[in-house]
């Protein structure tokens, strides 16, 4: 599926709060066509290395092509996988340790579509996406993070 | 003739810019653009990077000409 | 793994609101060696069966024994998967076409576990818990819904 | 002895009850208790259903006795 429009920026500046989650639930309750949603939240772990406790992620992108390999991810999710709805949105900036950093939303009339979209983009935006993370410790050192 | 440079993450960091811009009197490739900046970073040889090409990922060596974008980019650590 | 103590209650009545999900979700917020949430809805399609469209479904249950059941599908995931919290709510009574009758939630430190664990819960419950859903048309009529 | 009997969905519908109890002067099993009540409410036999003993699907015939509680289950629509 080809598209013309540009892509939709994904980023929210800081953590991604509940009440946003909320938001963008109740907004599908006019779809009635929707019989299952999934939702995937990825939370920043206070992960201990080498003895130090780790206080939050920096996240910095490279936002025009992160947006388009996001954009390019959901597209390519509507085309396998028989879709009602799709969102994906993820932080820039700072998180702290219990916040979270990235939602996935997927809602399709059946919960088989639901749950293989979600993982699959989810899986497809940590591979694919260039989006870059510093992880934070409690002195203010830090070490950047990898999906590898 | 003008090629932009990104640097992200570690990377931004060992170059100490974000952007950068490079000109060269004519058509080079991403190979050359890479050992360039190697030689200018040399921290950059002890980091795991892939480069882009107007925000697409190189499997090989490209063309690269002016107006082109060459983004070099550390692990992903999205999510 | 056995436990003593009884089942909790897991019937709401009505609909699920996106709130308590938002409450839900930050209630997560202080454990912080989570790093993936996974969020199964189930919504109530406003499906057409001859050519009648269904306005609600009315839920009733044997809740001792669904309580059980459930809870013992919650015990037997924790026993499965690696995973730091399991929530299961579902509405009893009338919840209309686009509310959500079902809310799982699954944490743990990594995605793959969230993922699986929400999955295999949400099987488990609509093929062992004794619920029972009276799909009503918009002109009053019903039919009795059936999972199988 | 008492057997406590619950009925659900479409079959406490055609029951017109949702609960009752059965009197019997000896143990039975659940194969009798479900004839039994499939004489009283003959709809029953055009519905698929299961029965519980004590909260336990049966797969099998069963022995019921004092104080057990016998329910009539359609097919379960959670979700």
């Amino acid at each position: 599926m080809k598209k013309n429009k540009a892509p939709k920026n994904v980023f929210i500046e800081g953590a991604i709060s509940p009440e946003k989650i909320a938001t963008s639930i109740a907004h599908h309750q006019v779809k009635t066509n929707i019989g299952a949603h999934d939702i995937f939240l990825g939370q920043v772990r206070a992960d201990v290395l080498d003895g130090k406790k780790v206080a939050a992620i920096d996240y910095s992108a490279y936002t025009e092509m992160a947006n388009k390999t996001i954009d390019d991810i959901r597209e390519s999710a509507f085309d396998k996988f028989d879709l009602t709805c799709a969102h994906i949105y993820h932080s820039m900036g700072k998180v702290k340790a219990g916040e979270i950093c990235l939602f996935v939303f997927t809602s399709s009339a059946h919960r088989q579509m639901a749950f293989d979209s979600c993982q699959y983009m989810v899986e497809e935006i940590k591979y694919k996406a260039p989006i870059f993370g510093k992880e934070i410790f409690e002195d203010g050192e830090y070490v950047w993070k990898s999906n590898k | 003739m003008t090629i932009k440079i990104k640097f992200f993450g570690v990377l931004a960091g060992i170059a100490s810019t974000n952007e950068t811009s490079f000109e060269i009197p004519t058509e080079t490739n991403s190979d050359a653009i890479k050992e360039h900046f190697e030689s200018i970073f040399t921290g950059f040889k002890n980091q795991q990077y892939q480069l882009a090409l107007n925000q697409q990922l190189l499997n090989a060596n490209s063309k690269v000409g002016d107006g082109d974008e060459i983004a070099f980019l550390p692990p992903f650590a999205g999510g």
